[in-house]
This record gives structure tokens, C-alpha cells and sequence, in this order.
């Protein structure tokens, strides 16, 4: 380091240092990163189980050192679920795509939300089936090409895309819902303070806490990292707005 | 007679798809043929490999360990698939963006400058694969280029049926280099 | 030196992507396009020394954790 | 464990005493008739065990996917069902085989396939014994013949799971199930939550505490290698579980020209077959696999080799899966046969009887 | 049907196309490697199609119920997917087998147990053949070792499924999915819709209409009578599938003293190994199964019988799961030995030459 | 019949004279009647299609003189979308409890509702598991006791119950959406207007069309049939609204 | 007979839950507490005949589909 | 010895729990026991029974086909069970609300009118199951009559052991009924 400066960022402690397989841009690791911000800030790495899904992030049990269950596929919740009653004092995270979350694991997350499990869901939602080599998820948008909506998602035959974060917060189990995006550094920083608020209310038992991050697929959408800004911007968002759609502590400010 | 062949590289350079032609105008010449791909989460922004089988007899298995031909375009695949080239085999490497050469004398080894012949020469990187092709063929004249040029012609759609002379180029380009 | 900040950018563990280089308020960040790491990819390195005021907008875009930020010490 | 308090129980009811008593510390379970009362009890219980978590989950896919969880952060855990149920948890157990989660599960067989009927059968055993799920995995089954035994078994199934880091199955059916009879219940073990395990489980995921390294419950192993090598580690310990856990029940099988094979239910029907056999003057044998995997195959090898013997005949309540296991023991030094009723029809000692003096 | 077109194609894309020229009237299904180029491919095509379901499920769960309706509604349908996502749909399966409605299974292979890796294996035949679900009841298994093959037992099997009212099953592996080879493709069968096929589906739930009875589809035999007469029913039509439905592949059995038996990718290695073995002067042969189930049983018993027949080696990417069938036909006559890897690792033809020569 | 007299109300046709198995005064009954009469009315008995659940309407088959299927615990929506799919000029409909459509089916449900699948669905939300000897389920109230709640329903442990009819109204495939209740003869004839309401709109294709029953199941609640009016009157109205939750034709009044 | 209607209850049909009973506007039905059809169970009787006045109430709440009615026709 | 027995009636009627407390009491009396309710759906509304087995030896099957003892409190029951009588058997009926008697010859027959009685004598219909256990106790003393109220007591809440003298005024009757 030069002489007369000072470190104002670094790598967090507890993402290994290990490359993560990630294609370039892609958010997942941007989440991961900052996961793992929070984790050191908290300083709560040994008491923290994270539960990786069946999708790209399959692997997240490789970046981060803390304990991890890896979950079949769509059945992060129930196996988070699992977890968490039997340590109820531990923090407990799943970490999911929306083919896992929001297809195969419907019954899952649904549930899990309605008990008011008190653990954090982080759901990533990419709009595609990054893992599986792009197919269509539930929250593919109207018109997106995928590798199984070849022609444009054709609404009238597999319906619209799926809004999870205001399904889930009508739910009266889940505490604390908002809806996030890491496009912009603005919007990664605020992210993380998301992240910590939600282990906050995990800490207090409140409920479930459940953060849907617009996220994006560059290889999935067959377009640059840079060019997925675009998409996020311009599209996603307009779908999936960002925001609060939940938080039981807010009454009491 | 069987050929093993392996065609290695970063995923985007073409590849799979090299292969894929190869194989296919192997098929149009007459003979068994099987091409296959690596498959997976591990192509993602990785390696990508593809191998080929092409024979006068039925083959048995698509996936073989040893190669009669190793086709590199990246250093990762040339330290994975060097070691597993047969005695007397081939292994062609890009050697204008790698910077650690084959060490292995039991084998005859060729340095093609793939990617910087295409850039520089063809001014289409895209063709690389084509040159490396066309590179193989002349030390291993496995098919005809014609073959593989109406190999071409029949896989690719109407609309870029403008590329093919851009890849007769390679070839030729690729032949001249070995 | 009189820049704000400077940044270090792993060659290896960059991955290319160009969010910094896109997010960077001062546009001194680069991808090299005329060299890549061991995984074919061009890194992004700071092209222009001089005008980084070390905000660490691109070290908190990156998405893998490739940039390390130093601003000038206040103290100094 | 020393037996003392004596009760007139339902199989279901006593099984779930049992897993009370064995320190269970998280049920999750869906409802399914015939085994419905091990839930019942056990949410009846409940306030007595306030640091059980006994959870209705939505769904067999569910609760066994919560097991892995609770199963992983090393609790020592249950689920139960009946036939349909347990076929909806076979992607779990074969990722819970795979990640050695110890966990108990109890299937109280129904009559297949489909909806089917809910009375007593035994149609699941090939699902149970050779994995219903994908790849080469075993879970250690065993097959208790009255409600005692759905206690004892039950107490054993917790043990080895956490011995061997495996699935460990009750395979029995809606007849045991349902039926009271008396029964011993062993004491309570000392209760103990996952966390307070953390020592004899150093493999569970409960939090990195005290800078121990970061343990990881995975059944992935993406590189070839990797999973030959997993493949490899658990082939060798079924190998170990085949030598050291082995259970079976030998009646009247010394001097026995006919080896009667039949486990759960069937096999007590098949004592009194023996009985009225060997009052009839027939040399007739039982042997009662106790454990369904590992199977008995050195006691029936042992059989097949003495001169006496003249055949085995395997009786379930099945069109013939455990007959199968019995003939690749025996290959072909005897004939092997097979009666079997469905659909919840119990034979009668009689029928079987007569069964076997048709293949004499 | 005459064969003509001609194509390059991958195993994957080739078993689409082949389903559609069979006049499949839906597909029903959810993503999973090494498959997925299925589902992509009839997407491809649909505009092409306009009368073809091609719809993507939530889950392997929803698939197999998706085609338990549609297949009952009279359609000819299929489904498809990999080893965990098959082991999901165990409970459908037992369903729709005892429900007798005629189905299309696609269980392209990858290595387990678990999440396990992608790459090719053949650790699900117990599950194919014994029935992964409850209860007694049998599925029509294809094991193609060519993607000539994947097209050949495509049409094959939507033809048999509806003859026998049966689900069948492709039990193939990742790679005779993602490879490449010449295939000759067959004509389009007639394209006709669930509704067409009213008159030679009479049992089909596709309205009452002109005042015929009402048609039931159901699994649920609650009476114990009926669950046994249904049973009966099934056993009495696979008794009938495994005499008229077997099909194997014979390769230098003649004289052959070793037999090796392997399917689907294992047998083209295996072929191998037989010329190699011959060119050394061996007496090997190789039994290849075509169907799993029904197994060519009576082909292996002459075999057995056979003299100069030495043992059998059953070659597999897997701990070894056919070999116990071999064995339970071979019945102690001659040795059965087996032969695997496991995880994605495939074996070369010098490999299994050294291990049956270690038998000798 | 007497002289001077004309009939005003008789067993529909396709209603089979069998037998019903269900427990004396069970709305099941009730509404099974109610749909043949519709069915009936509309002269469709032809061209139906039903789906039975598990659950104690499994043997719906046997009663109603129309094509049926019999689905899996929880898949009677995927079962359907196959149906339907495959015929798509048929009527098709399901019959589901609370267990099998809000428990076990919760993803079927959700997506089939979401794909806007053009069939049918009646919920008979009973608030416990009927068949299997009345188990707590989703929709079991705030208190209630079950056999596997015997101390009732404790919201800390396993969440709310669930509020179907108003979670899929908000899917935009779901036509129409209504709640209904058969405990009063005017309510009963009520939702004879609805049933067929819903099958108007499935005839032109419009997407889903649910229907929730607020059921009753005296043997469960352990009460008499009189009793369990009290029961559904008080206790269920009060936290399952009745009511048409959405109707896409309303707006072309 | 005056009643302006008249309803039909089938014995065995009946399964006694008193829905009818219980709907029934002029209370004219009854269970028939001193008998049991072969159910064992205690089925609805049109007690009071003279004060039905055929609005089907009973029938339309039954839910097994016992009960038939009838009503004075107008023409009459 | 072995008794097979059923006891059968319309749901609620204590079919299920007389069965019990007969096993329970025999299991005090240091005998052998099962019971085995029938089970599932079909109870809805309809029927109940249990099998009861009491023995000096080790039972085999909890489920039997034929009986020695059958009890029964329906028509639906009568006719099922009375045939599975074993010859020599023994069956006791209802007889003042089944209107069809038993017509075997070779079994034991009594008819016990055990709802009229329990109604109009005991004026408790509750306790009809244990007036008919009475009457089968008189004929075939399987247990003693004390261990069953002993059996009573341990099973009844203690809440309920105010019944205990209408039970065993209901026993009484039963067992002077026949
Ligand atoms: C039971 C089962 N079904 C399907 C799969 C295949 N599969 C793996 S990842 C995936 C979907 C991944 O998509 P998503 O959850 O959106 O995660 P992403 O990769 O986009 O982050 C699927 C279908 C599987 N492994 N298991
Ligand atoms: C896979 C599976 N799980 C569980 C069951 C057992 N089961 C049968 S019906 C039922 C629930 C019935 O409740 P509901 O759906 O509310 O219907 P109801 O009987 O109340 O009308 C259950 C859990 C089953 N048959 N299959
Ligand atoms: S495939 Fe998509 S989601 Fe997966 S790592 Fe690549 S960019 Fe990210
Ligand atoms: S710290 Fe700020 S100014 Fe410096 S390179 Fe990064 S983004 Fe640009
Ligand atoms: S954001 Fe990170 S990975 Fe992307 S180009 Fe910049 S340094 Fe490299
Ligand atoms: S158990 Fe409940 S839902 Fe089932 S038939 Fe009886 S009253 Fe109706
Ligand atoms: S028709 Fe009306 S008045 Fe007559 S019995 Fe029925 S409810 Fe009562
Ligand atoms: S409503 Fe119907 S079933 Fe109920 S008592 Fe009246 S007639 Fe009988
Ligand atoms: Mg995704
Ligand atoms: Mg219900």
C-alpha cells in the first residue's frame, strides 16, 4: 500500500478466496460478495448456516466460509426450515433462483413463508434457468427469448411471469420483504443494508425474511455484462419494482 | 481406421462447432462418425471440448481417454489434453496466445497461430477454428476440404451462405501454415 | 503521486465484465484489450492513474471481489 | 436399556413413544393413512417435550427435505409415511444416502400401485431395499413383526443412523401398525438438542464455532473423480454395515428341510405355519430377516448348503420381491419359491401350508 | 415405416424429432441436464407443430401428473428427464401404471446418488426395472445405445405404450444424449389428436359423448378384492409383455464362452471388447438387452445351459444392478461377475478385457 | 305423485342414484348435487371431464355419471392442465379439499391458476384433512383443534391459515374467482349460479375460473351437522370471506 | 289435501343430519327419532303435512339429494 | 387356547373400545393379546369392527378370517360376519334393533338386546357395548368380570371413573341376559 493511503475497500474475509465460477457480471457473485460483507460486519460467520439451491449458485457452499447445506432442487426452504428449528439461535439463509424458489419450490417457499420460518430467504431472480443452460422460469418476462420460449414467453400459453416478493408478503409469516437490484454501486450498497436489516429481524424472531434481487444472466440473455444493465434497467424493473413490500418493524419507528 | 480426436478451447472459440463440421463431412465421405460435447455447468465461462470419433467401422464409444488428435486453443487444455495424446498422435495449439509450449516429443507437435493469422491475416477472428481446421487437414487429411466446404454449405443457414468463402480462405490459409 | 485514490485490480481474478470500467465516475478504468489472464479473459486495470478519487464504486460493482481501493489518508 | 413400564399399545402409537423416548429431536411428517397416529401421538405429546420440534410439513417432498436439515444440523430425526407418500421422498433419500445424513424414516406399507388401497401389504420392499432413487445407495431397512419390535426397532433405526451417518427405514405395514398389543418401553434417553451433540457430530452443519473449519452437507460432486471416490467411500461402508449389523430371527431351522422366509406381519403368520407344519410331522424352518438390508445372506448361504434342506419359499404379502433377494443367495443350490397375496389379504397358515405341499 | 431423411443429430434432439414424426400429442416437462435439449428442440418445432402440447412444467412432480392426464384424455405423450428428477416422479409413475394409461418415460442417466454430477451413468436400472414407486407393477424399459436407437425406441415405445395401455420407459445416459451420430429418421405418422383416437381408445376419459358408459381412470382399488384382482390383472399382462415383448441384441453368442452382457453405452464398448478378445483368440460374445424389462431371460437361460459356456460378466456404469438379474436367471449354472465405474467415468474396452481375464 | 300437484325439486340425472359415502350433513354432498344439477342444466354431461383429489371426495367419481379421472394427492391441477391441454373443447374441472390443494398441491395449484390453465376448480376448504381422520390443514383456523393440533392451532408454530381464493385472484390467469358457502338454502342456490358462471367462462376461454367452498366436516370438528352450520357461520365466514374475489367478464357490464 | 306443497324423503336416501329440519321455514320436517333406517340412522319425515308450502328449502339444502317436492300446481 | 373374535356395529357404537378393554383385561390376566381395528375411510359413516385375539401362546395373525366369538350390533354386521362364525362358535346380536335373526344352526346363538336395555333399564345408551361384553363374558368367561372394571378404571380418565358403577351395573345385566 502507498504511503498516505488508506484501505477504504477490500475483499470481505469470509468470501474465500477461491475464483467463483460465475460468468463475467454476473450477479450472483456481486450478492455473494456482499452477503459476506454483512456476515463479517455482524461478525456472525460461526453462527451463520447458509442453504445452496439446485441452479448456478448450486456452488455457493465454495465461496463462502461459513457452514452450508447444499438443497435439492426448489427444496431450500424445507431443508432451511429443517435447520432452523433445530438451532433456533443460528442465523439461517437460503440462497435461490427463481427456477428453484418460484417453480419446483412453490409449495416450499410458500409454506415456509406462511409458518413465518425465521430465516432469510435471498432470492435471485434472473428472469431465466441460468444453470441448466437458459431455459424459461416462471418470472421470464412477456415476449424474452429463452432456450424453451425459443419464439418470445407467449403468455397466453404458460402464463405471466410470477411476482414472488408481492405474493410472499401477503403472507402473514413473512416480516420483512423487499424487492432489491445490484445494477448500480448506489444500489448494491443499499442492498447490504437490506441484507443486515434482514438478519437483524432474523436475531429478533420476527419472521420470515425474504429479499428478491432483480438480478441478471449475461449468458442466459445472450447479450455482454454491460448490455444486462440495460435489460435490468429497462425491462426487469418495470416488471419487478423495486421496494418495501413488507416490514413489520416499520410500525414501531 | 478410428480417429480420437479432441478440440479444446475456450468456450466462444469455436470449438464445438469444428468438430461438429468435421465430423459431419466425414459422414458425407462415408464413415462413422461421433461427436461429443462436454456438457454442464463447467462450460460456464470456462473450457469447452468437444470430441470426435470418426471411423470405417461402427464406434464404440463417443468418449475416449487417448487421442490420435489433440486440437488446443487455450493453456488449460493444452496441459490437460497434452499428456493424453497418443504415442505418434497429433496435437495442434494456438500459439499466438499461448505462451507455454508442448513439451512432449513422442508426438508430432504443430504450432498455429491461429487467432493471430485470422485477426491479422483473415481480419475474422471468428474463422480461427476454420484455420486450425484447415491445419489438421493438411497433416491429417482425415476429409477432403471440399468435404468439409459443402460440409459448411449444408449446416449453415441460407443467410450467411457469404461466410463461405471467408472460410474457404481459413482453410487454405490454415493448410499453408504447417 | 497526487490522485485521490488508486485502486489494484487482480489480473487473475478480474473476469472482464466492464461493470467497474462502466460505473467508474471518472472513466479511469480499462479493460486490456490487448492481453487477457490465464482464462483468455481482458482484465480491467486502471488506465488513467491520475483522476481516481477512489470512491470505490467499482470495487463495490465487482461483481468478484477484484478490486482492492485506497483513498488518500485524511490524516495526511 | 433396561424395560420396565409395560403398555397396551398401537404399533404407530409405540413407535412414536419409542422415538420420544430415543431422543428424538425433530418429527416432520405429513399425514397418510395407515400410520397417521405416530403424528397424533406425537403432537399430543408434545407439551411434555417442549425441545422437540414436531412439525406438520405441506408434503412428503417436505418433510424430507426438512430431515436433511434438521438431519444435517445433527439432530436425530424422523419422518414417517405410508407407500405413495414415501415414493414422493425418493430424490430426498437418495440425496440424504448420498450427503450421510443420519435420519429415520418409517413406511407403514399400504396395497399398491397408485391410490391403492390403505390395508396391510408389503409391495414396497424392492423400493426399499435396492433404492427407489437414483443411483447406487442403501438405506438400512428393518421390518419389525409386532409393536414391540416397532419399539425396539425404532430405538436401533436412531442409533445405527447416527453410527453410520445413514437413512435407516422401518418398513412395516398398516396391520402393525394399526394393531395394539403389549409392550415394554425402554427409558428415556437423556434429551439432547442438536447443539447439544456438536461434539460426537463434528460433521454437522451447527456453525463454525470455536474456529473449527466450515463443514459442508452435500451430495454434488460435479468431477467424475470425485463422485467414483464418493461412490467408492459408500460402497465400503454398506460393505462394513453388511458384516456388523446383519439381524435375523431363526425358527425351528436346525433340522428344517423347508425354509419358510418371510419378514413383518407375514412371519408371524408363518411361526404358526411351522408349528401346525412340525404338528403335521413336517420339518419346517422359519427364518426371519430382521433387518431387510443387509440382508441375512451368510444364514441363508449357510442354509443353502446343508444337505438336508430341499427349498426355501419365501411368503409376502407381494407378488414376489424378497423371493428375489433369496434366490440370488441361495443360486440355484435349492429351488426357491414364492406365495404371496395383495391388496391387504392376509393368507392363513393354512393357504401357505398348503402352498408348500404343493412345491414338495 | 420406411426410413429416408438422413440427418446429423444429437441423441437428444433426435429422440424429439422421433416423437413428434410418432404423432406425440403432448410433451410435458421441466429442465434438467443432461435432457434439456428435449424440451428445446420440440419448442423449436412447435410453430411447426401447432396441434402438439409442448408445455414446461414446474416441476418433474407436475410432469408426470400433467401426463397421467393427458395420456388418460387419449393423447400419445411423453415426458423426460434426469436421474433425480425421474427419482421425483416415482409416485406418478406407480399411478399411471396402475391406472394403465399409456405414457412415454425418458430417463436420460446422469450419476448419482444425489445432486450427484452430470455426466453419464447407469445407476438407475433397479428403479426402471423393479419399480422405483409402491406396490407391484412394471414399466416396458428401452436402453438405445445409439441415437439411431434413441429414435427407433421412441416410435417403439409410444407404439407399445398404447398397445399395452403401459407407461415405457428410455432409459438412456448422458451420453447417447449429447452426442452426435448419422441417423436415418422415419416418415410422420398421420398426425391425430387425443380426440381422434376416440374409437381405438374406448377407455379413454375424453367425454361420454354418444351415450357410451362413463370412463374411470383411478389407482384406488380400496377393497382389498379388488386391489387383488387388479393385481392379478397387471401380473397377467406383463406375463404376457415378457413373452411377446423382449428384445435383445446377440453378437458373436455362438461359440462365445464368456458372456458379456451391457446396455446402452456400456455394449458399444463392449462390442469393442469383443472384437478385441476375438482378434486375441478369446470366446467372448455379447448378450446386449434391448428391452430391460421385459429381460431377456430365455436367451440367458439357453446360455446358461450351454456347455462351453464359462461365466457371465455383466458390464456396467454402475456398483453393479443388472448383474442381479443375470444372476437370478443364470441361477448358479455358470459364474456372474460384474464389472463397473461409476460417476461418469467410462470404461475403456482394455479396461474390461483385464477385468474378465482375471476371471479366467 | 299427487293429483294437482307438479314437481319443484328433484335429484339431478347425473347425479348416480349410488349411495354417497360421505358423513351425514358434509357439504360434499352438497356441492357434488349442485354441479350436476348445473351440469345437468347445461346439457354437458357429454362433454365433462371431472378430476377427484385424495382426500374424502377421491370417490366423487362414483357419483357423478361423467367421464372422471382419479389424480394423486395434490396433482389434480396437473392432471387437468393435461386434460385440457389434449381436449381443449371439453369442460374440465377438479375437485379438491384444503389438504390436497393448499398443502400438497400448493405449486400445482399456483402455476396452473398462474398459467391461466381454462378449467375449473372447485376448493372445498373444509379446514382439516376429512379423509384421513382429521389432521390439521392449511386452512384450519387460528385455535382450532385437530388431531394433530389437539391443544388447537398455534399460529406461532405453523403460521396462518391460508386465504386461497384471495392468493390466486391477484395471479393474472385466474378469470374468475369467487367464495362461496353452502350452509343456507339461498347460499346453496347461490353458488349453483356460480358453478355455472364459472363454466360459461371456461366455454369461452378466458383462464381459470376457482371456486372456494367454505365447507364443513362434522365428523373432524366433532360436532353435529346442525352444529357444524354454527361452526361455518361464525368461526369460518369470519376469516374466509365470502365473496367474488375477481371476474374478468364484470368489467364488460 | 289443502298443504301447498308436499315433499317426498327417501328412507334409505336419508342419513339424518337434520339440515332439512333445521331450513325447513314452517318447521313441517322431523327426524323420526324413534326408528332407524337400515344405516342405523334416524331419518327426516314430513311431520306436519298441512303446512308445507313447497318452497324446497329442504330439498335444496339436502345434501344427498333425498328429498323430492312438489307444489299446487297454478293451473289448478 | 386362542380366541378369535370380532366385535361389529355402526360407528359409535363402542364397538372399538369394548374390543380393547376385553384385550387390555385379558393382557392383565397375563394372556396374549392383539386388536386390530378396521381402519380408513370406509368408517365414514358406516361400519366399525375390531379383531380381537387373546391366547396363552404368541399370536400369530392380528387379522383372522374366522372367529370363534362375534359380536355384533348391525344388520350390515350380522350379515357379514355370521358366516365366518367358526361352527361350534359363538354370536351375539342385537336383537332390538336388528330385525333379521341369525339363521345358523351350528353356532352358539344369543340374542341380546342390549340398546333396548341399555336405554330403558340403565337409561344410559353409552354403556350398551359393555352389557353386551357382559352377556359374552356369561357365556365364554374369558376374562374375570372383576379384571374387566379393574381394566376400566386403568383406562378411563380420571375425570370419568364416576362411570365405573354404570359399567359394571351394565356387565351385570348383560351377563344376566343370557
Ligand atoms: C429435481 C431436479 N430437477 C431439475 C434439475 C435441473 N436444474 C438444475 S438448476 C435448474 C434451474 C436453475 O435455475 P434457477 O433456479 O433460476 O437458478 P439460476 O441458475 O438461474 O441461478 C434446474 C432445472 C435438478 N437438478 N433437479
Ligand atoms: C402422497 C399422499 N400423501 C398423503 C396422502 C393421505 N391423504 C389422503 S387424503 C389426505 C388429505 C385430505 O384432506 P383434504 O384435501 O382437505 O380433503 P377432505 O378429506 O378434507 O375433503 C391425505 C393427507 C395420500 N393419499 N397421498
Ligand atoms: S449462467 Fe447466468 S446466472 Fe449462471 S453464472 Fe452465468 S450469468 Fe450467472
Ligand atoms: S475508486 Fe472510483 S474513481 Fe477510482 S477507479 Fe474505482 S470507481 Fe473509478
Ligand atoms: S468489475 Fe471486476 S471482474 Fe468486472 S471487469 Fe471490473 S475488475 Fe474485472
Ligand atoms: S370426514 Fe368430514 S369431509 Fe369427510 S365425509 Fe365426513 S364430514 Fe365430510
Ligand atoms: S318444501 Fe319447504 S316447507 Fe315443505 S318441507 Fe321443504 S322446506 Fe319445509
Ligand atoms: S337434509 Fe337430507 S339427509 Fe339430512 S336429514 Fe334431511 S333428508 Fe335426511
Ligand atoms: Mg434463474
Ligand atoms: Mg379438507
Amino acid at each position: 500500500m502507498k504511503d498516505g493511503y488508506e484501505l477504504v475497500y477490500k475483499r470481505p474475509d469470509t468470501l474465500l478466496s477461491k475464483r467463483m465460477h460465475y460468468c463475467p457480471g454476473c450477479f450472483h457473485s456481486t450478492m455473494h460478495k456482499i452477503i459476506m460483507e454483512v456476515v463479517d460486519e455482524m461478525g456472525i460467520a460461526e453462527e451463520t448456516i447458509g442453504v445452496s439451491p439446485v441452479g448456478c449458485s448450486v456452488f455457493a457452499y465454495d465461496y463462502m466460509d461459513i457452514d452450508f447445506q447444499q438443497a435439492a432442487h426448489g427444496r431450500a426452504c424445507a431443508v432451511a426450515t429443517g435447520i432452523k428449528r433445530s438451532l433456533p439461535d443460528k442465523f439461517v439463509f437460503t440462497y435461490q433462483g427463481d427456477g428453484d424458489l418460484a417453480a419446483i419450490g412453490t409449495a416450499e417457499t410458500i409454506h415456509s413463508c406462511n409458518r413465518g420460518e425465521n430465516f432469510t430467504i435471498f432470492f435471485i431472480n434472473n428472469a431465466i434457468y441460468g444453470m441448466t443452460g437458459g431455459q424459461m422460469a416462471p418470472t421470464t418476462l412477456e415476449g424474452q427469448k429463452t432456450s424453451t420460449s425459443p419464439y418470445g414467453r407467449d403468455v397466453k400459453h404458460v402464463g405471466h411471469p410470477l411476482r414472488m416478493a408481492e405474493m410472499v408478503s401477503q403472507l402473514p409469516g413473512v416480516a420483512y420483504c423487499e424487492r432489491l437490484v445490484l445494477n448500480t454501486p448506489a444500489n448494491v450498497r443499499k442492498a447490504k443494508k437490506s441484507i443486515k436489516k434482514a438478519f437483524d429481524i432474523q436475531k429478533q424472531g420476527l419472521g420470515m425474511t425474504f429479499l428478491e434481487v432483480v438480478s441478471n444472466c449475461p449468458s442466459g440473455w445472450k447479450c455482454s455484462p454491460v448490455q444486462s444493465l440495460d435489460f435490468v434497467g429497462e425491462n426487469m424493473l418495470k416488471y419487478y419494482p423495486l421496494g418495501v413490500k413488507k416490514d413489520v418493524t416499520a410500525n414501531s419507528n | 481406421m478410428l480417429q480420437e480426436m479432441i478440440f479444446a478451447g475456450f468456450g466462444g472459440q469455436g470449438v464445438l462447432s469444428m468438430g461438429k463440421l468435421l465430423a459431419y463431412a466425414a459422414m458425407k465421405e462415408g464413415k462413422e462418425i461421433s461427436w461429443m460435447p462436454s456438457y454442464g455447468p463447467e462450460m460456464r465461462g470456462g473450457t469447452a471440448n468437444c470430441m470426435v470419433n470418426i471411423s470405417d467401422t461402427p464406434i464404440s464409444s463417443p468418449i475416449v481417454q487417448e487421442y490420435d488428435v489433440a486440437v488446443v486453443f487455450n493453456l488449460p487444455s493444452l496441459k490437460k489434453f497434452e499428456p493424453m495424446v497418443k504415442p505418434g498422435g497429433i496435437l495442434i495449439w494456438e500459439s499466438s496466445t499461448i505462451k507455454e509450449a508442448p513439451t512432449r516429443t513422442d508426438i508430432k507437435v504443430y504450432a498455429v497461430p491461429a487467432i493471430d493469422q485470422a485477426t491479422n491475416v483473415i481480419k475474422n477472428t471468428q474463422v480461427m477454428n476454420m484455420l486450425a481446421l484447415g491445419s489438421l487437414l493438411k497433416v491429417n487429411p482425415i476429409v477432403k476440404p471440399e468435404t468439409l466446404l459443402t460440409a459448411l454449405k449444408d449446416t449453415l443457414p441460407e443467410r450467411h451462405h457469404k461466410l463461405i468463402p471467408v472460410n474457404e480462405e481459413a482453410i487454405k490459409l490454415g493448410m499453408s501454415l504447417v | 503521486m497526487a490522485a485521490k485514490g488508486f485502486v489494484e485490480i487482480s489480473v487473475e481474478g478480474c473476469k472482464g465484465c466492464g461493470l467497474c470500467v462502466h460505473h467508474c465516475p471518472v472513466k479511469c478504468l480499462s479493460l486490456k484489450m490487448d492481453d487477457t489472464n490465464s482464462f483468455g479473459l481482458h482484465y480491467a486495470y486502471l488506465s488513467n492513474e491520475e483522476t481516481c478519487i477512489g470512491c470505490a464504486n467499482c470495487a463495490v460493482i465487482c461483481p468478484d471481489a477484484a478490486i482492492t481501493v485506497y483513498r488518500k489518508s485524511k490524516a495526511v | 436399556m433396561s424395560k420396565k413400564e409395560i403398555a397396551f399399545m398401537k404399533g404407530n402409537e409405540a413407535l412414536a413413544e419409542a422415538a420420544l423416548r430415543a431422543g428424538m429431536t425433530g418429527y416432520y411428517g405429513y399425514p397418510i393413512t395407515p400410520q397417521s397416529e405416530i403424528m397424533e401421538y406425537l403432537t399430543r405429546q408434545a407439551p411434555e417435550y417442549p425441545h422437540v420440534t414436531i412439525l406438520q410439513a405441506e408434503s412428503e417432498v417436505a418433510s424430507v427435505n426438512m430431515l436433511y436439515g434438521a438431519g444435517g444440523a445433527g439432530g436425530r430425526v424422523m419422518t414417517s409415511s405410508s407407500s405413495p407418500g414415501y415414493s414422493l421422498m425418493q430424490e430426498g433419500i437418495s440425496y440424504i444416502a448420498c450427503a450421510e445424513i443420519p435420519s429415520v424414516f418409517v413406511n407403514v406399507q399400504r396395497g399398491g400401485p397408485g391410490l391403492g388401497t390403505i390395508q396391510p401389504s408389503q409391495g414396497d420392499y424392492f423400493q426399499a431395499v435396492k433404492g427407489g432413487g437414483h443411483g447406487d445407495y442403501r438405506v438400512i431397512v428393518f421390518a419389525p413383526n409386532s409393536v414391540q419390535e416397532m419399539v425396539d426397532h425404532t430405538v436401533l433405526a436412531f442409533d445405527l443412523a447416527d453410527k453410520w451417518r445413514n437413512p435407516a427405514l422401518i418398513l412395516t405395514d398398516g396391520a402393525i401398525g394399526q394393531m395394539m398389543e403389549k409392550v415394554e418401553l425402554p427409558e428415556h434417553y437423556k434429551f439432547r438438542s442438536a447443539e447439544d451433540m456438536r461434539d460426537e457430530k463434528p460433521w454437522a452443519t451447527n456453525g463454525k464455532k470455536g474456529g473449527r473449519k466450515k463443514n459442508l452437507l452435500t451430495s454434488l460432486n460435479i468431477k467424475s473423480e470425485d463422485m467414483e471416490r464418493k461412490n467408492h467411500e459408500l460402497q465400503a461402508k454398506y460393505g462394513k454395515i453388511c458384516d456388523e449389523e446383519v439381524r435375523y430371527e431363526s425358527y425351528h431351522l436346525d433340522d428344517a428341510e423347508i425354509i419358510i422366509s418371510a419378514y413383518g406381519l407375514s412371519s408371524r403368520i408363518c411361526k404358526k405355519v411351522v408349528d401346525i407344519g412340525r404338528a403335521q410331522g413336517m420339518k419346517v424352518g422359519l427364518l426371519r430377516p430382521i433387518t431387510l438390508w443387509p440382508f441375512p445372506s451368510k444364514k441363508i448361504d449357510e442354509l443353502a448348503k446343508k444337505e438336508n434342506v430341499k427349498l426355501f419359499m419365501s411368503i409376502e404379502m407381494s407378488v414376489g420381491q424378497m423371493d428375489e433377494d433369496i434366490k440370488l443367495v441361495v443360486n440355484g443350490r435349492k429351488p426357491v419359491h414364492h406365495y404371496g397375496r395383495t391388496g391387504g389379504i392376509i393368507f392363513t397358515a393354512e393357504d401357505i401350508l398348503n402352498q408348500i405341499k404343493a412345491k414338495i
